[in-house]
């Protein structure tokens, strides 16, 4: 049974369905990747799914169970994270902060009395070493580069205690040594069970590291199926090419 | 029935001054993209630099007016050349703007309680120099009907202007995507400034009425925008038409109330009625 | 030296409002303005509490601020759905329907005629009525005060926060219910707010609406974008500098009438000249 | 989490250099200061300097230092000279209890002079109390004051007086049986509105009163609404001449002339009584007026005249001013430069003849004696007759 998916999800705007009745399925331990052109509604299908935007119409089911409040907190409390195109920081406060800040309570009272631990900090020590930027953590996050500020999000979005991992396009404009760190952390992901969605448009990464795929256009699922195979799809090579 | 019909035009005679104040401010709105408080200031500046010209000089009533508008439009002009433009273009946030512009506020009502005292002045000459209308037993001035002209004509005016001219176009490519807009070769600095110089003109032009109606102190600046802004989130902000609507509204509903409720609560009401636009209908009657 | 003490206890009072509307404004980055509201809540309610029931002091700060948390949190229920210069309108709203309120509701507040007479504490055989033990008093609230808002910066909850501050949607997807915490330090800086003006009440023993308007949330707020958003040391700074720069302008030697509004030219300066060359404050960890 | 920024070490020079320069600022305006003994003997004075009701305050400093400049060019007061040193209470509690903190903790004043409103007098008494400085105000009349401190008194009657005198006349000798009342939110006139709606509703009358907020300036809808009633008469109930301006002018814009009544604020205010001469003619009012055929006042009105340029205004509250002066000159003559002294001195006053007339000085602080009715006409007010 898949841990994430969706059925008829629509999300339209004034009218025209950027996600026009989808029907996905997320599983446990894979790494599953959304492709499709510009525009085709990969970012919309997430943000969708995270309560970002409300949808309208159709189910989201999350182990097997529906979804019935959609704020955004309530789907991270399903179990639900993920990062965005444009690494969405906490500028104004410092690396280590922005990673502590996905470690602590959650609950209004219990955070108000809780300061983060020495176990907080080797948490997220792992984390910043992993990714390279144990030196940077007292800097404020505004002053990343920008390969940094991915790498940063990714570390925060890893270190929430999420089952569900929803990557948009987490490779886009990296150095190739930064792809090897972040590839290697979303097998990490997935082997320990997670079940992971990749938004990307590099298809040799994507032949690299999803165990299946879906390919969207126009707001609609046009093939499915490992990455090999749907590539090769006649309807595929037309959406990226023919129009 | 004459109270009512008096109540309605007692509404209508605040409604346009709103309407003046609002016509400026959307205008401005439209382009900078935050709201500046210090436009309640340059408005009364308006005002003062009329009863400087009328009252203390004895220059004639209409080029003192002309002049009272001129150096609104000049003041508010150089305000945005030397404070808003140079934080514009470190990009700063519109709280920061915001921030300045209480600042300007705040000098600008200083310095007028420096010349003209902080006491209450009119710009009238002295009494019954007005002749009153009747209307079907209620009363209005003749001073009170050229001001609801003006604003009227001001709204015209600037809606056929922003519809129909090159300028008006700018004005909207600007409001829209300041970006775009230079990208397609409008230098959208100098739009902004001429923009500035209108906007702050026309709330001169409500500066003024307010001084030759129910008279200038310097700090009613804040008061008048405060009702400038609620007209312009009530009809809908940016909206030339809808910030005239949301302030003959907002004069209707203020008047209603010190009629059937009681004068006292005056501000407090118009302050509801904004707290439930701003939850119920952000977007105001005439959205953009 | 009386004189200094007077203006030292000033100086808590001060920085009891600049940290607690620093919470608010500083590090969850609600533009607030109503923060004159509950002070005069804190005010009232204690005042009203030890003149008519001859309470003991303590109980009836704790009540005064039991009862500015109370309205805090039902009235941020609504307003924290506004989000960034519509908050801050909504907040003026609100100061400016508290201040009708206390001007108003005479049969409780004795509208203008104020409270006269507000005993002044006396405990453990400390007779505050000397001013130098009344700034002991004022001089522990403002120390445990500036304790509560380090404890609440160094908590999670701070760190929330200040996540909150700038990007409240990505903290939402932290799993934060962003509006619960909003909530809270909106009644927690309401609260502090409180145990202001219980001591402003019982410190002057007077009080009347015109200590709680719009214009004094105005220079609260001021204080605290002089002193650095975000700094606790910089919300007891900065309204250290004004109030000093204030009574300052009495030794300066300006006639009387233009020393007020030198007074406000001077801070009107300050805020042009900040968010034009240093828009962090003196001391502050956040640009807005 | 707080992190200290390079400008940090900048800042803290610029604080101490604040703090050191405010110090000695403070200190050296205390550092002139003389004992109380000798050098010359320093009076506080606290009024409305900046603000609406500046229009008093301008005149009352005026006053205030005509009759400091008399006493010292006969050689002020044992031989000592007077000074007087002023601050503004803005009319308002805050501002006034800052004043009186600042002349009573600085500058060791024993006696202060003001507030000219009841509002900043409210709070100015306790401070004084506290520091025993005697506290004399020319002009506040709320019935509040009445019996606040042993340090208070005032040459002036308190409002009661005037509210009984009016709706008295209004009740029994005009007729009227319904006043509609158009009043600011300040102490001054719900204090005089409370006095006149007891005596007028005791009589048999009725009111109906609108209450406006002192930053108000469009009245129009609540005096529609009050015309409406169709009141007998309307009693415009300001605290200061501004506000009644704009009242009268939107009563005219709204061709609406009932009988008026005008509390003695207003009443005072020549450019009111001329400018809407015809709207306030036979208009009822009632003041603290002294006696002008008083040759001291005669003698005041032509000095003012000479020294400042501008006719004497509110004659009800600058002639007591004056005369507040001159009283402190006897008291200090007779009992020293000492606020516990005056104040029981204070209460000795007895048919002490002034500007204002013959000053008694009553055990709870107010001046006997009171208010008498006047109406306006042709731009001037005149004894009222029946």
């Amino acid at each position: 049974m898949p841990i994430l998916s969706t059925q008829k999800l629509v999300k339209s705007f004034g009218g025209v369905h950027a996600v026009d009745h989808v029907d996905l399925a997320f599983h446990g331990g894979k790494i599953t990747a959304l492709v499709g052109p510009n525009g085709s509604g990969k970012t919309t299908f997430i943000n969708t799914v995270t309560g970002i935007l409300p949808m309208d119409g159709g189910e989201i089911h999350v182990g097997g169970v529906v979804m019935r409040r959609m704020n955004p907190a309530d789907v991270a409390a399903y179990g639900i994270t993920r990062t965005f195109q444009n690494a969405r920081l906490i500028q104004q406060i410092s690396v280590l902060d922005n990673i502590l800040v996905v470690l602590t309570e959650r609950n209004v009272w219990g955070a108000l009395f809780e300061r983060h631990t020495a176990l907080h900090l080797e948490k997220a020590g792992n984390i910043l070493k992993k990714v390279g930027l144990w030196e940077k953590r007292n800097e404020n996050a505004e002053n990343l580069s920008y390969g940094q500020r991915k790498l940063l999000e990714i570390a925060r979005a890893v270190s929430m205690r999420a089952n569900i991992y929803l990557f948009d396009e987490p490779f886009a404009g990296l150095f190739p040594e930064t792809i090897e760190v972040i590839s290697d952390i979303l097998r990490t992901l997935r082997d320990k069970a997670a079940s992971v969605v990749l938004v990307e448009h590099n298809m040799n990464l994507v032949r690299e590291l999803a165990d299946y795929c879906y390919v969207l256009d126009g707001g609609k699922v046009i093939a499915e199926g490992t990455p090999d195979y749907v590539l090769k799809q006649p309807q595929v090579i037309e959406a990226y090419l023919g129009k | 029935m004459d109270i009512a019909i008096q109540i309605a035009l007692n509404a209508l005679i605040a409604g346009a001054i709103y309407s003046l104040v609002v016509l400026g401010f959307n205008l401005l709105y439209s382009t900078s993209r935050f709201f500046d408080l210090g436009y309640g200031a340059i408005a009364i500046a308006g005002g003062y630099a009329v009863l400087y010209f009328y009252k203390l000089l004895g220059l004639e009533l209409w080029s003192s007016i002309i002049l009272g508008i001129f150096i609104a439009g000049i003041l508010g002009f150089c305000i945005e050349k030397i404070i808003y433009r140079p934080l514009r273009t470190r990009k700063a946030s519109s709280a920061v703007l915001l921030i300045a512009s209480l600042g300007v506020l705040t000098v600008i009502q200083a310095v007028l309680a420096i010349l003209f005292t902080s006491q209450f002045q009119t710009l009238g000459r002295g009494a019954g120099e007005s002749r009153t209308f009747e209307i079907f037993g209620g009363a209005i001035t003749q001073t009170q009907s050229i001001i609801l002209i003006t604003a009227l004509v001001v709204m015209t005016a600037l809606g056929l202007v922003l519809k129909y001219t090159l300028f008006g176009k700018a004005v909207k490519a600007i409001a829209d995507d300041e970006e775009v807009a230079s990208i397609v070769g409008i230098n959208s600095e100098r739009m902004i400034g001429i923009v500035f110089f209108i906007g702050s003109a026309i709330g001169g032009m409500a500066g003024i009425a307010t001084g030759f109606d129910t008279g200038l102190q310097p700090t009613i600046g804040l008061s008048l925008l405060l009702k400038g802004v609620i007209a312009a989130i009530v009809g809908g902000i940016g909206n030339v038409y809808g910030g005239v609507l949301g302030a003959f509204l907002l004069a209707i509903i203020e008047n209603l109330g010190a009629w059937q409720f009681s004068g006292e609560w005056k501000d407090a009401i118009a302050f509801i009625v904004l707290v439930v636009f701003l939850l119920f209908r952000p977007q105001g009657i005439l959205p953009k | 030296m009386e004189y200094l003490i007077h203006i030292a206890v000033l100086v808590c009072l001060y920085g009891i409002l600049g940290l607690s509307l620093n919470l608010v404004v500083g590090e969850t980055g609600l533009i607030s303005v109503a923060h004159a509201g509950f002070y005069g809540i804190g005010a009232y309610v204690t005042a009203l509490l030890l003149v008519g029931l001859g309470m003991n002091f303590f109980l009836a700060m704790a009540l005064g601020i039991i009862a500015s948390g109370l309205v805090a949190l039902l009235i941020s229920g609504v307003i924290s759905r506004l989000r960034g210069v519509y908050f801050l309108f909504g907040t003026i709203g609100l100061n400016i329907i508290a201040w009708s309120i206390f001007l108003n509701w005479q049969s409780v507040t004795r509208g203008p005629l104020g409270i006269p007479s507000i005993p002044r504490p006396g405990i453990w055989g400390l007779d505050l009525y000397q001013n130098l033990q009344f700034l002991f008093l004022a001089a522990a609230s403002l120390a445990i005060v500036y304790f509560i808002s380090v404890f609440i910066k160094k908590s999670s909850f701070g760190r929330v926060l200040n996540s909150i501050r700038e990007d409240e949607e990505a903290t939402q997807i932290f799993g934060y219910a962003t509006s619960y915490y909003k909530l809270a330090i909106f009644t927690i800086g309401a609260m502090l707010a409180a145990l202001a003006g219980a001591l402003f009440a019982t410190y002057i023993t007077y009080i009347d609406p015109s200590s709680f308007t719009i214009n004094e949330s105005i220079f609260i707020f001021s204080t605290i974008v002089l002193g650095g958003l975000g700094s606790s040391r910089g919300a007891v700074l900065g309204p250290l500098l004004l109030v000093f720069l204030f009574e300052g302008f009495r030794f300066a030697g300006f006639p009387s009438e233009i020393a007020a509004q030198m007074r406000m030219l001077a801070y009107g300066f300050a805020l042009v000249l900040l968010m034009l060359y240093r828009p962090k404050g003196i001391w502050g960890t956040f640009r807005i | 989490m707080e992190r200290v920024n390079r400008g940090s070490a900048l800042m803290w020079v610029i604080v101490a250099l604040v703090v050191v320069v405010g110090g000695f600022s403070i200190l050296g305006g205390k550092g002139g200061a003389p004992s109380t003994e000798t050098g010359p003997i320093k009076i506080g004075v606290i009024g409305p300097l900046t603000g609406d009701a500046a229009i008093y305050g301008e005149p009352f400093r005026n006053t205030v230092q005509l009759a400091i400049d008399e006493i010292n060019a006969t050689g002020g007061i044992g031989g000592r000279q007077v000074e007087a040193i002023y601050e503004d209470g803005q009319c308002n509690g805050k501002e006034g209890a800052n004043a009186a903190q600042k002349l009573v903790n600085v500058d060791k004043v024993q006696a202060i002079i003001g507030g000219v409103c009841s509002g900043e007098t409210l709070t100015v008494v306790p401070i004084a109390e506290k520091g025993r400085v005697v506290v004399v105000s020319p002009s506040a009349s709320s019935p509040a004051l009445t019996g606040i401190s042993p340090y208070f008194f005032r040459p002036y009657p308190s409002d009661a007086s005037q509210g009984n005198v009016l709706a008295n006349i209004a009740y029994t000798d005009k007729g009227w049986k319904k006043v509609a009342v158009i009043q600011e939110q300040v102490d001054y006139a719900v204090g005089l509105y409370k006095v006149f709606n007891q005596v007028f509703s005791g009589l048999g009358g009725k009111t109906v009163k609108e209450e406006f907020s002192s930053n108000v300036t469009d009245f129009r809808s609540v005096l529609t609404k009050l015309k409406a009633e169709k009141p007998d008469a309307l009693f415009v109930l300001t605290q200061t001449a501004a506000s009644t301006q704009r009242i009268l002018k939107q009563m005219e814009e709204l061709n609406w002339k009932p009988q008026i009544i005008l509390d003695e604020a207003s009443a005072g205010d020549k450019e009111t009584l001329t400018t809407y001469k015809s709207q306030l003619e036979g208009a009822l009012t009632s003041e603290f007026i002294p006696d002008l055929s008083n040759a001291k006042l005669q003698k005041l009105m032509s000095d003012y005249k000479a020294k400042y340029g501008t006719e004497l205004p509110y004659l009800g509250y600058m002639a007591p001013a004056y005369d507040i002066v001159y009283i402190l000159k006897d008291g200090i003559a007779s009992v020293g430069y000492n606020g516990e002294k005056l104040a029981t001195w204070s209460r000795t006053i007895k048919d002490w003849q002034g500007a204002s007339g013959s000053v008694t000085i009553s055990s709870d602080g107010d001046r006997v004696g009171g208010y008498s009715s006047e109406v306006v006409h042709d731009g001037k007010t005149e004894p009222y007759k029946k």
